[in-house]
């Protein structure tokens, strides 16, 4: 890997995580790694080490985080969270790195996908007849789709 | 009673301003909750390994020699303020002296009433000779019950249950608190495996057991060889409230290590640790021998859980960047310096604030509080090494004894 | 008590023997589940593209509960999680509450909070109890043996669980199945993750962490692993297979849902309970009970 | 006040003076914590000479200023000190009751630790008031980053002093807009007021923070500017930074002029540039002799708030009355034989407190004595005894006396100092019959000739029981006593005696676990 020039890095990248919900905590951190040890998903995939997305955020290597795809290996066990000893919420900042990722639309496949669903059923899976039907049949009340709303709420 | 200064708390920072204030002529009277003095230091080991390391906990014994040898100051263990007003010529104050429940020139230290006794901790040795002492704090017929094993098991009629507690007022031109501090509780951290995962300890319990004697690392396939030190337990940890560094475990577990090095060369220690702080004045240019003597892993375990083999095992991110659980024989704990127990109840006895890390009194390293002619020395005002405690002391005392002088001009004019 | 049933996304779906035993059990035991029929997702599956997205769907659901003046109670950890953290979050920053409800007012709803949402375990813990379930067993389960998984969001983060358990040393569902009378397997990787939470990104990742549990339970010789969530049953159930097959595991690892165990100690049947519909079948666990 | 100077003599003894004047006092000065201290003084009123010190503007009363003096030589006892000073006009003598060691700390650059060179760009910290005083990173280039890097601690120690400089001026720029801060450092020294709630607060404004284990940093140093090369301990990856500026830190070192104090002190250790001693033993502002003190970084503190306490200390220290000192040993002052002194000095040369002195013989000086009897074993005469006994001093017995008491045939005679020993053996509990027990107050009092006398008169084994090296009252008695014991056993050995008989333990008072195993072995090995 080639040497990474600090001065050619963006600053400005945690501030701007820090402002989104959840990703508040973000500075914060003292490099313990804590979160490592205690990340189930490092222990699998050496490509995810919260430690080392906290400091590739802190150092502004924005370009290189927002279209890796190793952010989005996290899967929102919250470990990191609690052993953390200066209160950064990592699960949340890590939402708060993709949702930053996804706005510049380095998202992967699936999860647009989910959108679309939720926008045209209000859920992740459609109720068909055949669903109610299996329902009833074990005695359960039908279920119903609210697709208007939240189409309306997801724009 | 009068004197000049009262001094709460029999601590090293406590006794070393009572002396230092007497060596000024004052009289001092030192309250001691506990039945015996010397606090926390009192239970710790010499850490000498055919040199002496400077852990300071022989200073307690210097100053309760000078103590004892001094008929300025009056210790009345077992004893508490009640209240305290201030007056124009310093502190009313209400005292609550228990008398000594175990008569020491009866005392043989055979141990019959320990044996009987249903709450851990309430009968122990003192740290001072063989003899028994009593915490009234603990035993059960001093918390509203019955009980009198230990005085019936006593065959040498040691033990006294029925002498009165007291009331005694006693006016004070000045007051110093130095009641002390309170180790870290590591139950409030879970996830360390403490009073869980067998193997694991707190830095003060292996002292203690080490000045008793009652350590040894064993013998054959149970013998301990590896022995990890996690610093920062209740230190540096915003999310417990407690963000300052404790200032004195580094050191505490380097000599710790390095006093069992001493004793059994084939003990390896490691320390887990964020920053290791200095703790003596040429430390950084032993650093490097530091670094012999313990393996140091710059890395915060995540947990410390109980191993397939029995043993705890600490698992933290190895220097592959890899999770690692490893297992280690005994896994010692340097939890950190917490605010003394007691600080409410003195906060609002004397009119007088927590500063922002919840310690008594200011912020920084000031030994005055907000109330003229009451002064803090030691480790209730901030975590405080043995000799750093001993130089705040002394510097309350400085304090003090200024004001005092002050208060005796102004009678006299 | 009476509570809304929250059933979320996958548990009404896919998994009608969660939701047919939770219903029973909770009859049982004096709890009172109300039908909503507005409730839709709670949002989770879109936090990671925008978090206020998420904050918005999970604030129509708890306005929802809010005009009905009840609490919610959801079976599925994340929904539970979701709508839990949701109410915490807009609870503690109003300017958050203000944009959600700007967004929810063209529906007619408006959050105000709080909302009280909780885990149907966690109302079992707190409300029924271990000595009334106890009481309540009719068919103590001697003899059977199973592992417990919490799941992540059942005890994390800590902010929102303080008071009910401990993530470092879970005891609830323990306490819940011992109530049962069954014994509860002791294993390595209880607080493992199932991985479910990265399969829609990396199917091998999230297989191997479920993987693990997987081979430790085998080894305990439980005879079915207990969860309390749809999201969990996706990886040990939904895909034991090919992780079986992955790493080699010849043993089969039962999966059941709690109310399912506990319905059968309440004396209700394994048909009644939707066993019929549990991918692997836990028949020796079955054949223990019902003989 | 003016002495005749006396003519240089070993270690600088003279005759304990017969008059004391306590209330003149030498400050040794250089910044405010001089000043203040000579304020505080005067203000208690005591006459203050304060060196070093240009005269503010307040003309404070009962001070008088020596600006550019230094202390050339200091001989004497407290309360009659002989000071030379060089001052521009000549060499002042002064007699000065107290010397009181505050000036500042020798605030040394590490530039040439890191291979580089002061520039524009390069600073060392105490610069950076005065250069933020002039310069505003924040306007100075539109949009673009203004990028600052410290360097703390980076090629070895760091000070939690030194931290809190290098946090004030990252605080500095954490206030201005588009200005990224860098620390780089090994280990960050929080153990100090409030530090680590500012190491936390720098972060959540954006500073980052490289600690570097064995290898560090790189530095680059043109005309243009520095460029750091370094590997992220964190990320473990190739970086690099052409700061636009580089803070340099400094070493605080104990000031420079202490010198003549330090030969003062005979119990200064050799090479070591601080006034007290290497033991805990020596926590507070007194030093080794009696009547000079050290303030801040004189005995190695750094910190501005904790030198406060140091004065406050110290002016109190000079409130005492005067006292002989360890009244709890019971012992009075040595006394010399004019006898049998001869004028040798070897008591003046070896006492560590610096409290002898002669006249026509040797003398002690009672006020500076903290009676270890060190003197009197070694005093090749045997010339001096210490007077009193270590239970009380209703006896007068010796210490010798108290041996020849003690010793009986069979019996184990251990010495043991009132310090550790003692306190161990009771605290011990050791139940032994063999034991004859000598409490001294110093190991460092016990003689060869009180060794051989208890051999002589018939003991089994001799125990000599001290505190640790390094841990000694007395500095050195400690190791003295080992190296009595040392020779003994030598020529014990080449006598045909067994040597293993008289041995030196070194025992905490704290852990009665070292004087039990000590008396244990040895009567192991007579076995």
């Amino acid at each position: 890997m080639s040497r990474i020039n600090l001065n050619d890095l963006d600053p400005s990248f945690k501030h701007r995580v820090a402002e989104q919900p959840g990703g508040q905590g973000i500075k914060a951190c003292f490099a313990c790694k804590a979160c490592t040890a205690a990340c189930p998903i490092t222990a699998v995939d050496a490509r995810y080490d919260p430690r080392k997305i906290i400091r590739m955020a802190l150092l502004g290597m924005t370009e290189e985080i927002l279209h890796s795809d190793f952010i989005w290996l996290c899967s929102s066990c919250y470990g990191c969270q609690e052993v953390c000893p200066q209160n950064v919420s990592f699960t949340e900042v890590m939402f708060a790195i993709k949702n930053l990722a996804a706005a510049e639309a380095c998202v992967p496949p699936g999860l647009t996908g989910q959108r679309l669903l939720l926008k045209a059923h209000g859920r992740l899976y459609e109720i068909s007849d055949f669903e109610n039907e299996k329902r009833e049949k074990m005695g359960l009340p039908r279920i119903k789709e609210h697709p208007e709303d939240y189409d309306a709420l997801l724009g | 009673m009068e004197t000049d200064a009262l001094i709460v708390g029999a601590g090293v920072a406590g006794l070393w301003s009572a002396w230092e204030l007497a060596l000024h002529g004052a009289t001092a009277t030192i309250v001691e909750a506990a039945p015996y003095p010397g606090g926390h230091v009192a239970r710790f080991c010499c850490k000498a390994t055919g040199r002496c390391q400077k852990c300071g906990a022989c200073l307690l014994e210097d100053v309760l020699r000078k103590v004892r040898g001094s008929d300025r100051i009056t210790t009345l263990l077992g004893s508490t303020v009640l209240e305290a007003s201030d007056t124009d010529r310093g502190f009313d104050l209400t005292l609550l002296c228990r008398p000594p429940r175990i008569f020491p020139d009866r005392c043989d230290g055979c141990g019959a009433c320990t044996d009987v006794c249903p709450v851990p901790g309430a009968l122990v040795q003192s740290p001072f000779d063989r003899r028994m002492v009593l915490d009234q704090q603990r035993c059960l017929r001093f918390q509203g019950g019955e009980c009198r094993a230990c005085e019936e098991a006593c065959t040498r009629g040691a033990v006294n249950l029925d002498m009165p507690a007291q009331k005694i007022p006693v006016s004070a031109s000045a007051v110093v608190l130095a009641a002390g501090f309170r180790p870290f509780d590591p139950l409030e951290k879970p996830r360390l495996g403490y009073g869980r995962v067998p193997g694991v300890v707190t830095a003060a319990e292996l002292d203690e057991l080490i000045r008793t004697d009652k350590w040894f690392p064993g013998a054959g396939a149970s013998r301990t060889r590896s022995v990890a030190f996690i610093q920062c337990v209740g230190s540096r940890d915003a999310k417990i409230g407690r963000n300052y560094c404790s200032r004195v475990c580094c050191g505490y577990a380097l000599r710790l290590a390095r006093l069992l090095r001493s004793r059994y060369p084939d003990i390896e220690p490691t320390m887990f640790y964020m920053d290791i702080q200095s703790f003596e004045r040429d430390f950084e240019a032993r650093l490097g021998e530091a670094a012999r003597e313990a393996r140091l892993i710059r890395s915060m375990p995540a947990e410390i859980r109980t191993g397939s083999d029995g043993r705890p095992e600490v698992v933290y991110e190895g220097m592959d960047e890899k999770r690692v659980a490893e297992p280690y024989d005994m896994v010692v704990l340097s939890v950190g310096i917490s605010p003394g127990q007691s600080l409410g109840n003195l906060c609002s006895t004397f009119g007088i604030d927590l500063n922002s890390d919840g310690f008594l009194g200011p912020d920084g390293e000031a030994v005055t509080t907000s109330q003229d002619g009451l002064f803090v020395a030691g480790a209730v005002q901030a975590p405080r090494s043995i000799e750093d405690s001993v130089s705040h002391a002394i510097k309350a005392a400085a304090a003090a004894d200024r004001y005092l002088r002050r208060m005796a001009n102004r009678e006299k004019q | 008590m009476e509570a809304l049933l929250y059933l979320g996304c996958t548990v009404p779906v896919r998994n009608l023997n969660y939701e047919v035993s939770a219903r029973l059990t909770a009859e049982r035991l004096g709890i009172t589940f109300r039908d909503h029929e507005d409730f839709g997702c709670c949002g989770y599956p879109l936090k990671s593209l925008d978090v206020r997205d998420t904050l918005a769907i999970a604030a129509r659901n708890l306005a929802i509960a809010e005009r009905e003046g009840l609490e919610i109670c959801a079976l599925c950890n994340a929904c539970a999680g979701t709508l839990a953290e949701a109410a915490h979050v807009l609870d503690h920053h109003p300017e958050l509450k203000e944009e959600v409800n700007l967004r929810l007012a063209p529906l007619g709803l408006k959050y105000e909070g709080p909302v009280r949402v909780r885990h149907y375990m966690r109302v079992l813990w707190e409300e029924v109890g271990v000595e009334a379930i106890q009481r309540a067993v009719t068919r103590p389960l001697n003899g059977v043996l199973v592992a417990p998984h919490y799941g992540c969001h059942y005890l994390k983060p800590s902010e929102l669980t303080k008071g009910f358990d401990s993530p470092d040393v879970p005891k609830t569902l323990s306490g819940l199945i011992a109530a049962t009378g069954a014994q509860v397997a002791d294993y390595s990787s209880l607080k493992e993750c199932c991985g479910g939470g990265v399969l829609g990104v990396s199917e091998d990742v999230a297989n191997a962490l479920a993987a693990i549990k997987l081979a430790d339970v085998a080894g305990t010789g439980a005879h079915a692993l207990v969860l309390v969530c749809p999201f969990c049953n996706v990886m040990y159930e939904g895909q034991q297979k090919k992780i079986a097959k992955a790493i080699g595991l010849d043993r089969k690892v039962p999966v059941v849902y709690y109310p399912q165990v506990l319905g059968l100690a309440l004396g209700l049947s394994s048909e009644e309970l939707g066993f019929k519909l549990n991918r692997v079948k836990p028949s020796e666990l079955l054949n223990i009970v019902e003989g | 006040m003016k002495t005749p100077v006396e003519q240089p003599i070993p270690l600088g003894g003279a005759a304990p003076p017969e008059e004391r004047n306590l209330r003149k006092v030498l400050v040794l000065g250089g910044d405010r914590v001089g000043l203040e201290l000579a304020e505080r003084l005067a203000a208690e009123g005591f006459e203050v000479v304060l060196l070093g010190q240009a005269q503010n503007g307040s003309g404070t009363g009962g001070v008088t200023f020596v600006p550019h003096g230094r202390l050339s030589e200091v001989r004497g006892f407290l309360g009659g000190f002989d000071v030379t000073l060089s001052a521009q006009n000549g060499r002042i003598r002064e007699r000065i009751g107290h010397i009181i060691a505050a000036a500042p700390a020798e605030v040394a650059p590490k530039f040439s630790a890191y291979g580089l060179s002061r520039t524009d760009g390069a600073l060392a910290l105490s610069e950076f008031p005065e250069w933020i005083a002039r310069s505003d990173p924040s306007t100075s280039r539109d949009g673009k980053w203004f990028h600052a890097a410290f360097l703390c601690g980076l090629e070895a120690g760091s000070h939690p002093a030194v931290f809190s400089r290098v946090l004030d001026a990252v605080e500095q720029l954490g206030q201005l807009q588009n200005v990224q801060t860098y620390v780089f450092t090994r280990h960050l020294k929080v153990a100090g007021a409030d530090l680590e709630r500012r190491y936390r607060e720098s972060r959540e404004r954006g500073t980052l923070y490289f600690k570097f284990d064995e290898q560090g940093c790189a530095f680059e140093q043109t005309p243009e500017g520095v460029k750091m090369v370094f590997s992220d301990p964190l990320l473990g990856r190739e970086m690099e930074l052409s700061p636009n500026l580089l803070v340099v830190d400094e070493d605080l070192l104990p000031p420079a002029s202490l010198e003549p104090l330090l030969r003062a002190i005979p119990a200064s250790p050799a090479g070591s540039p601080f006034l007290q001693p290497e033991s805990t033993r020596f926590c507070g502002v007194e030093t080794a002799k009696a009547g000079i003190y050290a303030v801040g970084p004189s005995r190695g503190v750094f910190a501005p708030d904790l030198i406060v306490g140091d004065v406050e200390a110290v002016v109190a220290a000079l409130r005492k009355p005067l006292s002989e000192p360890a009244p709890w040993t019971g012992l009075s002052a040595p006394e010399v034989d004019p006898e049998k002194c001869t004028m040798c000095l070897t008591c003046v040369r070896i006492c560590p407190h610096g409290a002898m002195g002669f006249r026509d013989r040797a003398l002690a000086d009672p006020f500076s004595c903290v009676r270890c009897g060190i003197c009197a074993a070694e005093c090749p005469m045997k010339a001096i005894v210490l007077l009193g006994g270590v239970e009380g001093n209703e006896t007068k017995a010796q210490v010798d006396r108290d041996l020849a008491r003690v010793s009986a045939p069979g019996k184990i005679v251990a010495f043991l100092c009132s310090r550790s020993a003692t306190d161990a053996l009771e605290s011990a509990g050791i139940a032994s019959d063999h034991l004859s027990v000598v409490k001294v107050p110093c190991a460092g009092t016990v003689s060869t000739s009180h060794i051989l006398t208890a051999l002589r008169e018939g003991a089994r084994g001799v125990l000599v029981a001290g505190c640790f090296k390094g841990n000694c009252a007395s500095v050195y008695g400690t190791a003295l006593a080992s190296e009595r014991v040392a020779e003994i056993t030598r020529v014990l050995g080449s006598a045909g005696i067994d040597p293993a008989r008289v041995q030196y333990a070194p025992v905490a008072s704290n852990t009665p676990g070292t004087l039990a195993r000590a008396v244990r072995e040895l009567e192991e090995s007579l076995v």
